[in-house]
This record gives C-alpha cells, structure tokens and sequence, in this order.
C-alpha cells in the first residue's frame, strides 16, 4: 500500500470542487435521486433530463468533501448526451478513470458517490422503458 | 505459512505440527491429550500470528479513517468477510448492493450472539402469539434459551420434536409436528453431545414448504464439515470462532439479504445508523445495520486466517483423520464394563463420544482423566434437555479433530480403566 | 515486563518506546503520526505477549473444566475479573456472594454491547410509558441510539438536556429537567469530540436525589483518568478493552450488584442458565447471568495485562503528559487562521481537539493530513447530535495518549498549514 | 500449577462416598436448605436440627460428584455438637481443611457446595434470633 496520496487534489478536482458544472437543479427533472455516503456524510443529488433513450441534462446538488462533489461534476459533464443503456452498463472503474486521481479505498467511496445515485435511478428506470404504453 | 496452496495432500501429523499448544506440556511434565475441541479448538500458529500482525503492524478502528492505517486493517477485515462468504458458499450479490457494501454476512461475538440477534430482530417482528418455533433436544442452550425468551415476549410457542431412540433427528415426528402455524425450525448441524448430524437441508425443504424459516446452528459442525447456505437453503446460519481454530471473541451470522433488509437492528450504536434523530435513528443496510459499535477487530481478520488453514489442510484429510478417530474411539470404549456411549452409531455421527462409566460420576471420571493428562469435559455440556431425555445428568464427552492421534485414543481408554481400578480398589 | 512496581516514575517516552506499533513505520517510510487514539489504542508489546501465551500455552473454555488448562485458562480470567474491579474500585462483596463467584464487573463484547445490555435487561423491567431518559448532546451514538431503541419499546421518552455555550454539561439545565419522571441518567465521563468532562459525581447526585439511576459512559475517559464507581456513585458504568490499550472484543459493564440481581438477563444461552426447562429457564447470578456462550476469553484475560500497564504508568505521568500536548495543540492551532476549535478550553477537558479549517472539507484534511502521515479521524465521530449543535457536519480529531510527543503536535500544525497552502495554492 | 491431583480419591474420601454419614432426612428439622453447582450439576439438600443454640442433628441428601457428597457427609459429622455462633464463623478454609485432599479450584467448588449451603441456611437464620418472643 502507497500514500503517494499527493496528487489527488489536482488542479482538474480543485475547478471542478471550486467551479462545479451543473450544479443546481433543472426545472422539471425526469428523474431525481439523492443519497448519502454515512460514513463522512457527503451528500449528493442527481437530476436528469431524459428523451429519446438519452440523458440530455444533467444536474447535481450536494455537499461534502472534494472528491465527492468534484466527481459528481465530472459525472455530469459525462453523461449528459449518453444512452441511458449505455450508462446502465457503465463500469465503477469508468468513473474512478474519469476522476483519473489514485484513491484509496475509503476516498473511492467518495469518488463513486455520484455514480452510485446515477447507478440507483437507471436501474428504478427500468419499468417505464419495459412497459411503454400503458 | 500454512495457508498455501500444495501439490501433495497434508497429512494430519502435519496439520497437529501447526498447533504449537498441543507440542508444548501443559499443567507439569505430560504431554497434553486435548479431546475437548468440541468446547473450544486449539490454534495454528497462523492465527496466533496474524492477531500479533493486526496489533504490530495495522491497528486503527475500521471503516472511519484515511490514514493507510486505517485503509489497511478495514481491508483485512473486509477480505476475512469476502473469505466468510466464499467459506459458506454465500449467493453473488447485484452491482447496487456491492457499491452498497452490503453482504450477508454479518460479525457477532459468537454463536450465542448470533442466534440472540435473529430472535430479537426476526422474532419480535415476525412471531406473534400461537406461531410455534420448533426445536429438538439436541440443541445446545444457545439454540434455545433465546427461543424461549423471545417466545415468553410474543407469546409465540416452543413446540418439541422428539428424538429417534438412538438420537438422531427424527424426520417422521418433524413432519406431524411441522404446520402453519410453525414460523421458526432452529436446528444444529451438529449434537456438540451425541455427534449427531441432523439432515440439514431435508429439514429445510420440508420447513419451507410450510413457510417456515430455518436457523441452523453450525457452531459444533464448522470444523468438521463444509457449510454450504445455498445448498441447504438456509435462511440464517450461526458460528464461532473458537471452534473453528479461530479467536475467541468472533462469530459468524449468515442471513438472507431479504430476511437482513426486513429485520429491525438488534444492538444500537456507533456505524450501524445511517441518521440521528432525537427521538429516533435510521439504518444502514445489512451488515452494518447489525455491526453496532467497534467490531473484534483483529479477532475478525484472524477468523480470515483460520478458514485459510482449514482449506489449506482440506476437507478430504479432516474427514479422514476424524473419522479413524472416532472409529477407533467406539472400538475401544464399547469394550470396557460399564461404559455407556450415548447416540448413534458412528456412520451417523461427527467426532464426539460421549460416555458414562458406571458408578463413576462424570465429574470425578473428568477429575481421574484430567490426573492422566487427558482433556475432556464432564457436564450437562449446556444441553440439559438432551441429557433429561438420556436419561443422566451429566455425561463425560471426548471430542476430536484433525490434530487428534490414534495414540491419544489409547490413552483415552487406558485412562477409563485405570480410573476404574483406582475407584473400585477396595472392592472385591 | 511493563507491568511490574518501579522506583522511579516512568517517563512518557519510555510509555512510548512499550507500543510495537509506534516504532513501525507504517505506510511507507514516513514514520506514523498516530493521533486517533479516541478511536482506538494502540497496543503495548505486554498486551500482545499475553493474547500470544493464552494461545501457545493455555487455550481451553473456561468455567467447564477440571484439566490443568481448564484450570489455569479460568483463574487467568477470575484474576482479570479481579483487577478489573480493583481498577474501578468496587465495594468488597459478602461472604456467601463470593462463595457464589457473584461480580459486579461483567464482561461484554464493548461499550455499545454494555449500554445495550442495560437498556434492554434493566428498560424493559424498569421503564413505563411517560418515563424519562435523560440524554445530552455530548453523547456517543452508542448511548443515544440503545436508549431511543427502548424508549420506543417502552413508551419512555427522551429528554435532552442542552449543553452550555462552550459545551459544557449545563448543571442548571440538568436541575431545570431533572424530575420524578426521570428515571435513567446516561452521561459520558469524556465527550469524545470535544473532550469535555462532565461532573460525574454531581450528576449522579442530583439524579438519585429524584430517584433516577445513572449509567456513566466511560469508553472515552477510562484511558486517561480513573473510575471510581464508589465514588461516583454510579449505578452502571461501561467501558470498551480497545481504547485502554486492551484488545478488540472485549468491553466492562459495571453494575451495582443489586440491580444486576433485580434485572432479567439479556442473551439467552450457555452459562448463564441454572435450569433449562421445556418453555423456559432460571438464570444465575450476576455476572454470569449476563454472560451467555463462550466469553472473548483471550481478549479478557488481555485487557487485565492492558490494566496492570496502565497502573505501571501511573495516572500522574499519564496525565501529565497529556495535558501537556493538549495545551500545545491548542496553542499551536489556535494561532493559524481560518482553524476553529470546538469545545470548551483546555482547562475543562481531555486530550481531544476538534477542529475545523475553513473551505477545506473534513474529510478532504484527513486525507491531506494522513498524506504527510498522520492519522486523524474527520467525520461526525458517531456524534451527530453534537455536530448539530456545532453546526457542522463534521470535524477533524486530534485525540492523544501519553505515548504521543510534542513533535507530533507541531507536526499536526504544520500539516495543517501545508494543506491550506496546497488547497488554496491556486488563490491569490 | 501442579497436576498432583492423585491423593484426592484416598480411601477417606471413597469412604464417605460409599458409605456417607447421615444420608437422609430429618423428621422435623429446624431448617434445609438446597443447592446445586451449575457447572457439574451436584445437587445437595442440608437439614438441621438446632436446639440450645447448638446444631444438635445435620443430615445431607443429595447427588453428585464423589467429593461434593464425600463433603457434605463430613461436614454433617463437623457440625454436630456445634454452636451456631461457631459455625457461623467457620471460614471455606476449615472446610478445605477436613476434606484434606488437593483440590484444584473447580472441584473446590465441588467440596464447598455443602459448606455453601450451611452458610445460607445459617445467615437467613439470623432474624428468628434476634427477635424470640413474637
Ligand atoms: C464516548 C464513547 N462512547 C461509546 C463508544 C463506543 O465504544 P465501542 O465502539 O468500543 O463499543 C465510544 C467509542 O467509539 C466513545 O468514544
Ligand atoms: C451446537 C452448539 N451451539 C452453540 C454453541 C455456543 O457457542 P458459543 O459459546 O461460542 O457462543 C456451542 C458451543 O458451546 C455448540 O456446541
């Protein structure tokens, strides 16, 4: 085990903490889902608008620490234009790559906080998309 | 290390040589016959050394820290849990429920702990006045005791099936007892008195199909035998540490994830909320909504150790040994006067003898062989309905493993007869 | 051997030089900065050493049997027993309790495990709807969540009792809501995240002046002041092995021998029992009534050793060398801008300092903190209520022992430093 | 610790194991008292009859391991002839003493069952004393 912990408040995680992208609310979301990290008690929310199979917006709200919040930012920037099936089937190691900052095992539960909410919504999705006229 | 993998199958004087306890002489200048494993097992060297690992070289509290220290033991711990689960055949679990962290296996102090948590949680909110929970005399009093206090607490009803004349688990009498009404079948996997070995995964088969849920208590059979929850279908199973060549201090709740997501917490505390309210609190989800407080830590990793050894040695070579022990055990003891052996023969049964020799109290009998260096237990071994039903109030009870030698068997029966002689020397 | 009788005192260094751990580097190269002990203690080499010799040279289960190792493994346990209730100064038991190996000191698995004991065995006889509990936000969850659990369960209700401006325990506020409805007191002797001691004594006082019982929390005070049960007066007192150099495992409930005797038991199993009979059971006395399966057994005969390390050392060193780190903390944090202590000054509490560091996240100083080796903890330290009140989510900790040095204080600040500059590198 | 437990069946304890003094029952004792050792299970009953401040009569019932019962078969014999007052002051060590074979410490608990149950029947016999003319 290293703690050549350094690098992870690299410049790329201090803007996307300091000057999140989307960080808000949208005004009519198709989807929203909030949850915590209890062991430091981040928190974290998740909007998106989605049409046509595809997340055409993102947003996210929520407090805590660096990695948590930097990551939910980057996470909206990557998903926004995607097929919601395309994110279904999206890896962990997807996000820890996107984040691209060595975490350990405790700070990975920050960094895939986000996901983790993201991961939740897409799979409660799957039954309006199974039973489409109803 | 014991714990790697080999090309030649370990023989059970190599598996004894891991032990250091039974090499060293305990109490004066014998060598030490230990046939009480069934009460608490020896060591190998391997766990004796990962608990001095865990406090030399990682300690720090788990899952609350994110110093490499704290990164490093909250690993352990987490590989003992992952190895628990690979150890009893656990089902794999979805994407959400391992970001979720969750699993089924939670950390208890023991066996006893482990059944009081699923008669607290389970019972208070699923049993209600007239369910019935089913139990047999072979059941140790942690297999019961929490029955009857969670039954006087919902008004829900012990019912008791009887035993074969031989002591086995009698399936006939399960079957007119089993009803509707039964909510809860609580059996061992093994008698820790008779050596019994209950037909675990028929009575399950024959429990769920009146609904009923099972709890198998898998702290006597853990060392002898695989545990395999999806094979029998176990809705929870309970184990210990100790018996299992691990720490004392540590045991094992296997519970079915929808059983653990419905059950209430059993103990309140540290990690186990998700939020604090001032009048209430909610949860986190299985294992932590039952993991209140500092886990034992160390005790926890060094369990991982313990089922490194035992897959290590195998169990084909652990069968084996056993049952040469057993065997000649019965052989030498059926022909002694005035010994009785309790129970089944020995194609039904694990690595346990217990006996009386007539005219000798248990305890006594204990005392002389205890005087001839011999290790055994002399009780009601916590199983005081089983012996009211055999009739005696205590028996005296030699329990095997692996480490065990043909040569202790010996001496087991030397001891008998010597006690017999220096008992009854002034008889005729 | 660190536990035997020295002239002269000994120093805090030579404390220090008795922890393996401390001597490793950990991690990698950096030495280890270990400022976390309010979560867990490290261990000295005594401790381990007797965990090591329990399983080369007196593995058994206690209470069971007459072999030399049966003997030997139970007095090493009893002799624990012993010393734990030296150590909290317990009353001198009766002639006929003794022969009835009848304790006040009862082991459990922790903290949580003990507070729990007590609010499920003593609550459920003793509390009725409209009852009262009394809480204060100082509180661990450990003694919040167990108490809403039985409040629920009985109808009782929490009362909390508001903490001064500097957080303090309100001694006002406790006569304002002090009452005949009162009927359990649970204070904590050392808040874990601000260090605050509460007067115990006092409180114990004013409470059985209404007829209330006090359950006093000591986990966080026991490693750096004395219990005193007599002279507090308490009606139950806990503590947890880990956090008083002891193992993982193994915790002490205190409890005045006439409730204990009055209370039902609260795990139902092994050794606890005097007859089994169909549909129920009658118990022993205390302790064992409390003492269900097999005891962590190793873990309790190692927190005795933990005891006699303790009693070496001597309070006064302890003390001393404590004070002097905290009030060096203090100092030295305290001058760097943007760092917010929490809690009342150096003169009302224990070596603990919460913090804070404006616009850098908890958790991320944690992280920052460990990176240049020191191990704090950053979170809600299991004590949301508090953070409330401190209307903070969370909090880094620095918690110290006698074993910690001034250089690893003025390490801790400039790390601090370090982090600010690194965070905020990008600002003007 | 010693494992000379050799001498603790010599003949004066098989003797009294075998052929226990006042095994039985009084007609109407002045008080009993039974008890059990959980761990073994013995089982003893004592029974007194006091008169003058004297134990006049003890008889033992009971079941058990060889040295809980050889116990209280000598512990009837010490009695008898006793002023409560001494007895009530007899210390577990005078038990020890006439049992007179090593005992380790669980099978102390073994020979002082007896003992134990004199010493319960003789503290609770403490208020009728005190108070005689009721
Ligand atoms: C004040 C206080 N109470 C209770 C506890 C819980 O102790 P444990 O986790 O050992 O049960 C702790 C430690 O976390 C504590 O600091
Ligand atoms: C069958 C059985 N169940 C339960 C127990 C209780 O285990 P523990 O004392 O480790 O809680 C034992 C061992 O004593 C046992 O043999």
């Amino acid at each position: 085990m290293s703690d050549r912990l350094d690098d992870i408040y690299d410049d790329h995680i201090l803007d996307h903490f300091e000057s999140p992208y989307h960080k808000g609310h949208l005004p009519c979301p198709s989807c929203a889902h909030s949850e915590r990290n209890p062991i430091c008690g981040d928190q974290l929310t998740l909007e998106l608008q989605i049409a046509d199979g595809k997340v055409q917006q993102a947003f996210f709200d929520g407090k805590g620490c660096a990695i948590s919040q930097a990551a939910a930012s980057m996470l909206c920037e990557h998903v926004e234009g995607r097929a919601v099936e395309e994110l279904r089937n999206m890896p962990a190691k997807q996000m820890l790559d996107i984040l691209n900052v060595p975490l350990t095992p405790s700070r990975q539960k920050c960094g895939l906080l986000g996901f983790k909410v993201l991961k939740t919504m897409l799979y409660s999705l799957d039954e309006p998309p199974a039973e489409p006229a109803k | 290390m014991s714990a790697t993998v080999r090309d030649v199958p370990i023989t059970a004087a190599a598996i004894r040589g891991e032990f250091p306890l039974l090499t060293n002489t305990a109490g004066g200048d014998r060598p030490l016959i230990y046939l009480d494993t069934g009460a608490t097992a020896q060591k190998p060297q391997a766990v004796i050394d990962k608990i001095t690992e865990c406090y030399e070289h990682f300690n720090a509290n788990v899952h609350r820290g994110v110093h490499p220290l704290h990164e490093r033991i909250t690993a352990e711990l987490e590989a003992s849990r992952k190895k628990i689960a690979a150890f009893l055949n656990t089902r794999p679990l979805d994407e959400l429920d391992l970001l979720d962290d969750v699993s089924e296996i939670i950390f208890t102090s023991g066996t006893t702990m482990g059944i009081n948590l699923v008669a607290q949680s389970w019972g208070r909110q699923f049993l209600k006045p007239g369910d019935e929970i089913l139990l047999n005399p072979l059941e140790h009093h942690a297999n019961i005791v929490p029955w009857q206090m969670i039954a006087a607490a919902t008004g829900a009803k012990i019912v008791w099936c009887p035993l074969t004349a031989d002591g086995r688990f009698d399936l006939d009498q399960f079957d007119k007892l089993l009803s509707r009404r039964t909510k809860m079948v609580a059996v061992t996997a093994m008698s820790n008195v008779l050596g019994t070995l209950p037909p675990v995964g028929e009575i399950v088969r024959r429990a769920h199909a009146v609904g009923a849920k099972v709890l198998i208590d898998a702290a006597q059979s853990a060392p002898h035998a695989p545990i395999d929850v999806q094979a029998w279908d176990a809705d929870f199973a309970v184990f210990s540490g100790h018996k299992l060549y691990g720490p004392t201090g540590i045991g094992v709740l296997y519970g079915k994830l929808e059983l653990l997501d419905e059950m209430g917490p059993f103990l309140g505390g540290g990690n186990m909320i998700d939020e604090v309210f001032d009048d209430h609190s909610t949860y986190k989800r299985p294992p932590f909504k039952f993991e209140a407080g500092t886990l034992p830590i160390a005790e926890a990793i060094a369990l991982g150790t313990a089922i490194d050894c035992v897959q290590a040695w195998g169990w084909d070579v652990i069968h084996r040994q056993e049952q040469a022990l057993l065997e000649a055990c019965h052989e030498r003891l059926e022909v002694i006067p005035g010994v009785t052996i309790y129970g089944p023969s020995v194609a039904h049964k694990g690595a346990i003898v217990s006996f009386t020799v007539e005219g000798i109290p248990a305890h006594d009998l204990g005392t002389s062989l205890a005087q001839r260096g011999i290790a055994v237990r002399a009780s009601h071994h916590c199983a005081k309905p089983l012996h009211k039903c055999l009739g005696v109030d205590a028996t005296t009870r030699a329990s095997f493993a692996a480490y065990n030698t043909l040569a202790e068997v010996d001496a087991l029966a030397e001891a008998i007869v010597n006690t017999q002689q220096m008992f009854f020397r002034r008889r005729g």
